[in-house]
């Protein structure tokens, strides 16, 4: 006969293993590190903020939408009027020339700041800054040398993927972990150096195992949840019961195929477990990797309102609280944040250095 | 327009059966550019073999195509067994119980005999057993023996024509309609041919019998039409009217004929073709086989044989088209046996294909880029790695004015040009810059007599002068007339030789299927 | 043939006002004026750096629409332009960067390396064609897939990759290799090499209609069993005419590379490709009118920005651009039946074979040679 | 008569006519090469220590990849051999997606199966306006398709996703199919896997594979595969079809409306491209949602697929699970796994040259036997295939088995050819 298969998981592969062998923990860190600085004020009514979306624009549940939510942000906090903020977003596979002008529409409308979201602007900002030497450009994931009047909005993603290895490490019942990231870009491949060192840090014998959807210039690879999910489904019958990814749209296949083997998985950029396209394997998602895009992109905006972008951090990380994980679903204890908390301490104060480049 | 003085005297319809199976009245038919059909008035009586004779383009398969529903008149009417009909598509005609075979084959040669039979009346028997049944059942009177199965591909000319009669038995078509059904038939299958004609007409079948072949319709029909530019000049009774005359009818002017008065061969060997073998992957047996012959300068060299029997894969051998897998070819002194087809050409090989739309002409292509098609590296048509495109221009002219091709100008394009002209073009391209060896394969195949006139005379001055031919035709009285020396080829082989001088039609083509090679081993 | 002007302006006019209407129906749908929407598409010309824009997107699609057409000529249906000019793009990039010669001479390299890398890629479907018989259609579009792969790999740090800026790269051309542009000032800066595409296309038209190669092209195209059986070795053809196709798409991205980018980058757009198959035919294969097509597909492309600055959704150029060469080629097709109608028609008379020509219904009956690709593809 | 008729010394004797030989029917050859690739599999998967070659996850990940692609190629069939070639099977798939999510959210996964036909189905009709009733070029008219299919979707999608999901390039979340097991079979053959016998438990693993955690649509597509056959080569309407993909106008002779059945044939090839758009997102394990791009090129392949099956549904059937296989393969396992599929191909390649041995035809089986050297050359020196390369694998099996095979090929003689009614000779 045909048996409609019950929601229950059909075990995690074939492969087995036992827990791991956890290093010692970090000591607890000194309570309040990070950035709970507070709130500042500043008066944002004058500024006439643009925003250069990377593909997919507002809305798209990952960077571009994390970008938006911070301009939102200080049309709350900083009294940015809603019609000052002027949005385009880039088209899939469009020319180069494409990017620089969306970014001179803005510059000649006397838009300033001009915010370009993603790291696909930054020859464009290189050939187009120079011509408004007065307007204010920030661009994200990316620095821009020689651009004076580009500040660069880059995040540590190296050291919140460290933390994501750790808590895999934690969670893992047979100490055997994995990553899929979506394009093999050198982007990606910084939360997979991360990952890797945070889980070896954590446990030193663990099992890693990574796959890349497609090659870097492939963009398919993050928009392929099909794919993502035979990733996934390989690792987990090849024993991996915790799953990171950093793939896009892609990763709700992994966590779809988390869900049907009954095992863990982590999200990424922003609070996933809270994301409304992925609620039906919300369960499994122990925690994401945040990205605070938004907290850059008000930060910035806050330093421009104030007329004073000296401060700006170079690099948006745990310091700053750029970078971070998720709690929600209350699938962190206590006593693993103590330790998150810990390896984090250690990498604010240096103890820890994350390379951000993978060993293999 | 002619007035169709002899319908009066040619008596209309008192035939044989009575009552009118086909009644066609006042039918025209314009196409863009021609007047297939004008005011055609025919009739048909049931139970009598009908010849409709007329000159090529006379417009016999228009009206045909008109009766059987492939294409509707722009005016008259159309009755059959007195009702007046009016066929939007040929399955109207099917079930108003005509059947056609039509000129050229129209089977899908990837499908099985029992597939192409039941084809669009598949609501008679089905497509499984019963229909089987049927066709087994049909096969004896049309004399096919061959497993339903097999694929349409796999079968001879002659088992083609069977099938094709076939598919109009199995819509129990009475009134059958064969387009030029022997053109492609050697003289013993045609008599098979006509003895299961005669064998169903005794049944009650009714046929409409169309041939340019004037013996043929006086064998076979009970009455005959003639049709000229597209009016029925008249109706006559074949027994009583000469073969002459009825061409006289047909064309209304001296026929023209192929005999070729003097030989002027010499002993320059031009062609050599020694030992010849090709086989075609997939196929057990060689295509060619062990093939040798030699044509000199000023001599026709006529091949004579069933379609399909290996005259093609020859020709494209000798044109270098495919290359043999054993044997020599040499021209005059030079072997081109490993030589491609443009250096054959340009060695001095003209060509004229059997099928001129697919190997002789790019239709959508003015004339004068049809000029340089083969001449494309050689004077007057190009200059080194350039075309000289008012040298082919101006020789596009002569060869208009020369071989008296129909166009308003060289301009137009070649698809514009009725079939004829279309060969008349060929043949003066392939006559110019002047070959040694002329490869005329059907040279006047579907062409109206005054075109064959001209090519014919062209050939035999070409010869005069010295041009060696190697002729491929299926029709017998030009390969009589107009060779010096006949070959007959029998599946890939070279099986016998001919006199013209002195050979008949019918001893050719028992040759051509072997009857009289297996007579001989006796 | 002939050019009949009416014939060959007629049709692509006809064609975009039908885009157009369509598209405006579309915007009324989501709720937007088409007229504005549309007048903002023509007044953006005017601004900024848009004609400069379309001027430089035209002359790199005019590239890539070439090297289809050459394939089209004969009926060759390269869809692999977009894998090769990639390769070839990488390829040419990777060696210009690593050796140093004096300006000039260095981008003449660059060039030449493109040409080889593009062709020899376009080696592979032309061999697999001409002796295995396998379709160039899929032959090509798994060796566009592949394509991706082989860039991937060669932009590899291990291999020649360089990183910058978050995106792996060949790595800064030196200046020597770079190609001046003509600057208008603000309203930007024409890629030097845009000439490329002048060059190209003159020698394109020449190639096709004045020499013996052009010829043997079309024939091979028209009828492959006519040119066969008048001396055009097909097989020659089908590799000849790849390769070219081939060495032309590779040069389909120099213009921007060593004008304004000096380096490839992973994101360097992708897709030119079927852009170049669409504007080829919209062109007809003809010199003249894939120039038209390529400045029209650039100007769609350039007012997808003007319309997402006035907030309509830009999607609706993709759109428009499809509809555009669906009418268009319907649009040919029958004016070409109406014309071999009518020239069969001329003849007629002119045999005195015919009535006046009173059916113009008759328009429909043609030979069955048809101008537009046979498609022997898949 | 020999008097006049002579014949010439050497070819006096007339050849035999040509006989003609059965052949075995395409089922049974089916059957042997399946059970031959499996039989390689389970060796390779044995010799190489690579479990992951035949272990159910692997076939499940195959199935589910496969099936767009499989639907895809029915598409390509239906159309090709009704004449027409169909290169927008990409811009219909994509069509297919959108239509699925789009009527899927608001009203369940059976509804999007059929919203994602029709959306099809209206791709194919215009690939049908065009081809048929104006004789564009097929490749032409299916070129712009798919740049009609992919304009359009992003449009709709910013016009009546974006509303509801708040992201313009992503639709809601769809319901998905429950998946269905043969039970007590599947988990029989779970244990039999799970023995870790060479062969038998590589056989338990793929059949497990089968018949484990199949979806509805799953089951649809494979039963699409033996109708479609039914239907093309068993009934009145598919001869029809095909003889319009044969001889048009022999069929027209016959009184068939070829217009009718292309415009049929056509419509139908879409809607199939577009229920494979909809397993892109009904099927288990993938995102239940239409995404933009989601496609990825796969309607080429299943284009591919098809003439790599010969223009038969069992061939494609074929030629879809190579690429949902080798793709599943390469994504679940890597580049080493990869390597031992070379091993089994050269297994494969080495028993085909034996066969062709008994066949006596040498020359085959040495060019065969000479590919199997170089890939197993290729096996023994590179221990990793480099990640860039592995996932274009598929892509590069199908190069390699096209240029091995194409000449067998045979598609319908009419394929792209245009047709007009009353042009006939
Ligand atoms: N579809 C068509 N379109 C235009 N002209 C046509 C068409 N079919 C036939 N004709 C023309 O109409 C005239 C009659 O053609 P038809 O085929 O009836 O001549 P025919 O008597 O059958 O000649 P043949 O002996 O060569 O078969 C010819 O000029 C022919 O070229
Ligand atoms: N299938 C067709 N479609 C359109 N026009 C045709 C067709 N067949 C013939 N014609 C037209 O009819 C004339 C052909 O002349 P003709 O009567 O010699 O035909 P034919 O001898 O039957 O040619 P063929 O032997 O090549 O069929 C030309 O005007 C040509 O344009
Ligand atoms: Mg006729
Ligand atoms: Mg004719």
């Amino acid at each position: 006969g045909c048996a409609k298969d019950s929601g229950a998981p059909s075990g995690g592969g074939n492969a087995s293993g036992s827990e791991c062998k956890l290093a010692p923990k970090p000591p607890a860190a000194a309570a309040g590190t990070t950035s709970s600085k507070a709130p500042e004020k500043a008066d944002g009514s004058a500024l006439k903020v643009g925003l250069a979306f990377d593909i997919g624009g507002r809305g798209d549940a990952s960077f571009n939408d994390s970008a938006a939510a911070g301009v939102d942000k200080a049309i709350a906090d900083l009294g940015v009027k809603k019609e000052n903020v002027k949005e385009l977003s880039a088209g899939p596979n469009e020319a180069e020339s494409a990017k620089q002008t969306r970014l001179r529409q803005l510059a000649a409308d006397g838009v300033n700041p001009i915010i370009a979201v993603g790291f696909a602007y930054a020859d464009a900002l290189k050939a187009v800054a120079p011509s408004f030497p007065n307007t204010k450009f920030a661009i994200v994931d990316a620095t821009v040398e020689g651009a004076t009047n580009v500040t660069p909005l880059v995040f540590a993603e190296e050291q919140g993927s460290f933390l994501s290895g750790v808590i895999a490490a934690y969670k893992s019942k047979k100490c055997n972990v994995g990553f899929v990231g979506g394009v093999e870009t050198p982007l990606i491949q910084k939360f997979e150096a991360g990952y890797y060192q945070g889980a070896k840090a954590a446990a030193p014998d663990i099992k890693i195992s990574k796959k890349y959807l497609t090659p870097a210039g492939d963009f398919t690879g993050f928009q392929d949840p099909a794919k993502g999910n035979a990733a996934a489904q390989g690792m987990v019958s090849g024993g991996s019961d915790v799953l990171y990814h950093a793939a896009g749209a892609s990763g709700k296949g992994v966590f779809t195929a988390a869900k049907a083997a009954g095992v863990s998985a982590i999200g990424v950029d922003s609070d996933q477990y809270n994301q409304k396209t992925v609620e039906q394997e919300k369960d499994v998602i122990i925690s994401s990797m945040l990205k605070r895009v938004d907290v850059a992109v008000f930060d910035y905006l806050l330093a421009v309102a104030k007329n004073d972008l000296s401060k700006m951090p170079k690099v948006f990380d745990f310091s700053v609280g750029g970078v971070g994980y998720s709690t929600s679903g209350g699938k962190i204890d206590a006593d693993l944040q103590a330790v998150l908390e810990g390896y984090k301490a250690q990498i604010v104060s240096g103890q820890i250095k994350v390379s951000d480049k993978p060993t293999s | 327009m002619t007035t169709p003085t002899a319908a009066a005297e040619g008596g209309v319809g008192q035939p044989t059966g009575g009552a009118c199976a086909v009644r066609l009245s006042g039918i025209t038919k314009r196409f863009p550019g021609v007047i297939a059909n004008s005011d055609v008035h025919l009739s048909v009586a049931s139970g009598e073999v009908h010849a409709l004779c007329g000159e090529n383009g006379a417009g016999k398969s228009t009206l045909m195509k008109i009766l059987y529903g492939m294409q509707n008149p722009d005016e008259g009417t159309i009755e059959v067994n007195g009702h007046e009909v009016h066929f939007k598509s040929p399955s109207d005609a099917i079930r108003a119980g005509i059947g056609m075979v039509h000129q050229h084959f129209m089977l899908a040669d990837n499908l099985t005999v029992l597939e192409n039979v039941v084809l669009g009346a598949e609501s008679l028997h089905g497509i499984g057993a019963k229909a089987r049944k049927r066709i087994a059942e049909l096969s004896g009177p049309t004399g096919l023996n061959v497993s339903p199965d097999q694929a349409v591909e796999d079968l001879g000319v002659a088992d083609r024509q069977r099938v094709e009669i076939l598919k109009v038995l199995y819509r129990g078509a009475k009134i059958i309609i064969l387009d030029e059904p022997t053109a492609v038939l050697v003289p013993q299958e045609v008599d098979e041919l006509f003895d299961t004609l005669r064998g169903m007409k005794e049944q009650g079948y009714t046929f409409l019998f169309i041939s340019h072949k004037l013996d043929e319709v006086r064998g076979i029909a009970d009455s005959v039409t003639v049709i000229r530019r597209g009016t029925t000049v008249g109706t006559a009774d074949p027994k009583k009217i000469s073969s002459r005359q009825l061409a006289e009818m047909m064309v209304g002017s001296e026929l023209p004929s192929p005999e070729t008065r003097d030989s002027t061969v010499t002993d320059r060997e031009v062609l050599v073709v020694d030992g010849v073998r090709l086989c075609s992957m997939g196929a057990d047996r060689p295509v060619l086989d062990d093939i040798s012959l030699t044509v000199r300068a000023g001599e026709v060299l006529g091949i004579a044989g069933v379609e399909g029997n290996g005259q093609t894969e020859l020709v494209e051998a000798v044109m270098g088209m495919r290359k043999a897998d054993a044997g020599h070819i040499r021209l005059g002194e030079l072997d081109i046996t490993g030589l491609g087809t443009l250096a054959r050409r340009e060695a001095g090989i003209g060509y004229v294909p059997e099928d001129r739309h697919r190997h002789g002409l790019l239709l959508t292509q003015p004339l004068w880029a049809n000029r340089i098609l083969g001449y494309q590296t050689r004077k007057p048509t190009a200059k080194g790695a350039w075309l000289d495109i008012e040298g082919a221009k101006a020789d596009t002219r002569r060869i208009v004015e020369e071989f008296d091709v129909r166009t308003p100008g060289i301009e137009v394009a070649a698809a514009a040009l009725s079939g004829g002209n279309q060969q008349k073009l060929v043949v003066g391209r392939e006559l110019s810059g002047n070959p040694k060896l002329l490869i005329a394969s059907h040279p006047t195949r579907g062409v109206d007599v005054g075109a064959q006139a001209v090519i014919w005379d062209q050939i035999r001055a070409a010869r005069a002068a010295g041009l060696a031919v190697l002729l491929i035709s299926a029709d017998l009285d030009e390969l009589i007339g107009l060779s010096d020396t006949i070959k007959v080829m029998l599946r890939g082989r070279l099986v016998a030789d001919a006199d013209p001088a002195t050979v008949t039609p019918e001893q050719l083509g028992s040759a051509m299927t072997g009857a009289a090679g297996e007579g001989d081993e006796e | 043939m002939k050019l009949n002007l009416r014939s060959v302006v007629l049709p692509p006019v006809l064609a975009i006002a039908f885009a157009a209407l369509l598209c405006g129906l579309a915007l009324l749908v989501s709720g937007a004026n088409p007229l504005t929407a549309f007048g903002t598409m023509v007044a953006e010309v005017g601004e900024g750096t848009a004609a400069v824009d379309i001027i430089n997107g035209g002359a790199t699609y005019y590239l890539i629409a070439l090297a289809v057409a050459i394939g089209f000529q004969m009926k060759l249906f390269n869809i692999g332009v977009e894998g090769q000019y990639r390769i070839a793009a990488v390829v040419a990039m990777i060696v210009g960067g690593a050796v140093t010669l004096p300006p000039g001479l260095h981008a003449l390299v660059i060039m030449l390396v493109a040409i080889v890398a593009g062709a020899l890629y376009a080696a592979i479907p032309a061999l697999l064609k001409a002796y295995r018989g396998v379709s160039e259609v899929i032959s090509t579009i798994m060796l566009n897939a592949i394509s991706l792969g082989i860039v991937a790999f060669l932009l590899k740090p291990e291999m020649f990759g360089v990183l910058r800026a978050n995106s792996l790269t060949t790595g800064e051309l030196p200046e020597s290799a770079h190609v001046p542009g003509i600057s208008f000032g603000a309203a930007g800066t024409v890629f030097g090499l845009g000439l490329l595409s002048v060059v190209a296309g003159v020698g394109y038209w020449v190639l096709m209609n004045r020499t013996r190669f052009g010829f043997e092209l079309r024939a091979s195209g028209e009828s492959a069993t006519a040119a066969t059986a008048g001396g055009v070795n097909a097989k020659r053809m089908i590799i000849a005419a790849m390769l070219l196709s081939g060495a032309v798409a590779g040069l389909t991205a120099l213009p921007e590379l060593l004008g304004r980018d000096h380096t490839f980058t992973q994101n360097f757009p992708q897709g030119y490709g079927f852009s170049g198959i669409a504007i080829a035919l919209l062109g007809r294969n003809h010199a003249g009118g894939i120039a038209f097509g390529a400045l029209l597909w650039a100007f769609l492309d350039r007012s997808a920005l003007a319309l997402d600055n006035i907030g309509v959704p830009k999607e609706i150029v993709t759109i428009m651009q499809g509809a555009i060469v669906l009418s268009v080629v319907v649009a040919y097709e029958i004016v070409r039946r109406m014309q071999l109608a009518a020239e069969q028609r001329k003849v007629g008379q002119q045999l005195g074979t015919t009535s006046p020509p009173d059916d113009a219904a008759a328009g429909g009956k043609d030979q069955p040679a048809a101008t537009s690709a046979g498609g022997g593809a898949a | 008569m020999t008097t006049v008729i002579s014949n010439p010394a050497d070819g006096g004797a007339v050849p035999p006519a040509p006989r003609q030989s059965r052949k075995l029917p395409g089922w049974s050859k089916g059957l042997i090469w399946v059970a031959a690739v499996i039989a390689a599999l389970s060796v390779a998967s044995y010799m190489t220590g690579v479990a992951q070659l035949t272990a159910t996850g692997t076939i499940q990940t195959a199935l589910v990849l496969a099936i767009p692609i499989l639907l895809a190629a029915l598409g390509g069939l239906w159309a090709e051999r009704a004449g027409v070639i169909n290169i927008g099977l990409e811009g219909m798939m994509i069509m297919g997606t959108w239509g699925a999510a789009w009527a899927g959210y608001q009203w369940g996964p059976w509804v999007a199966v059929l919203a994602a036909a029709a959306f099809g189905a209206i791709g194919g009709l215009v690939h049908a306006v065009a081809t048929v009733t104006f004789g564009v070029n097929h490749i032409v008219s299916g070129v712009a398709i798919n740049l009609l299919g992919a304009g359009l979707t992003k449009y709709l999608s910013t016009l009546l996703f974006q509303p509801v999901s708040n992201n313009p390039r992503e639709s809601p979340p769809v319901e998905k199919f429950d998946t269905y097991s043969m039970q007590p079979l599947s988990d029989w053959l779970a244990d039999l896997e799970n023995m870790q016998r060479v062969g038998l438990s590589d056989v338990a693993g793929v059949l497990r594979g089968l018949v484990t955690g199949i979806s509805p649509l799953t089951m649809l597509a494979l039963l699409l595969v033996p109708v479609s056959y039914l239907v093309l080569w068993r009934s009145r309407f598919g001869l029809r079809l095909r003889s319009c993909g044969e001889n048009p106008t022999a069929a027209e002779s016959l009184g068939v409306n070829v217009y009718l059945h292309k415009y049929f044939a056509v419509i139908i090839s879409g809607a199939l491209a577009g229920i494979g758009g909809a397993a892109l997102l009904l099927t288990p394990g993938v995102h239940p949602g239409y995404l933009e791009g989601q496609t990825g090129g796969r309607g080429y392949i299943g284009l591919a697929a098809m003439i790599f099956g010969n223009w038969r549904p069992t061939g494609l059937l074929g030629g879809s699970a190579l690429f949902g296989y080798a793709d599943g393969l390469q994504l679940r396992s890597g580049g080493s796994t990869v390597m031992a599929l070379f091993y089994a191909a050269v297994l494969v390649l080495f028993a085909g040259a034996v066969a062709l041995v008994f066949m006596r035809k040498y020359f085959a089986a040495g060019i065969t036997l000479l590919g199997a050297a170089v890939l197993y050359f290729i096996y023994w020196s590179v221990d990793e295939m480099p990640s860039q390369l592995s996932t274009y694998l598929p892509h590069m099996v199908t190069l390699v088995v096209l240029a091995v095979a194409a000449q067998r090929l045979r598609p319908p003689a009419a394929n792209g050819d245009e047709y007009r009614r009353g042009r006939g000779h």
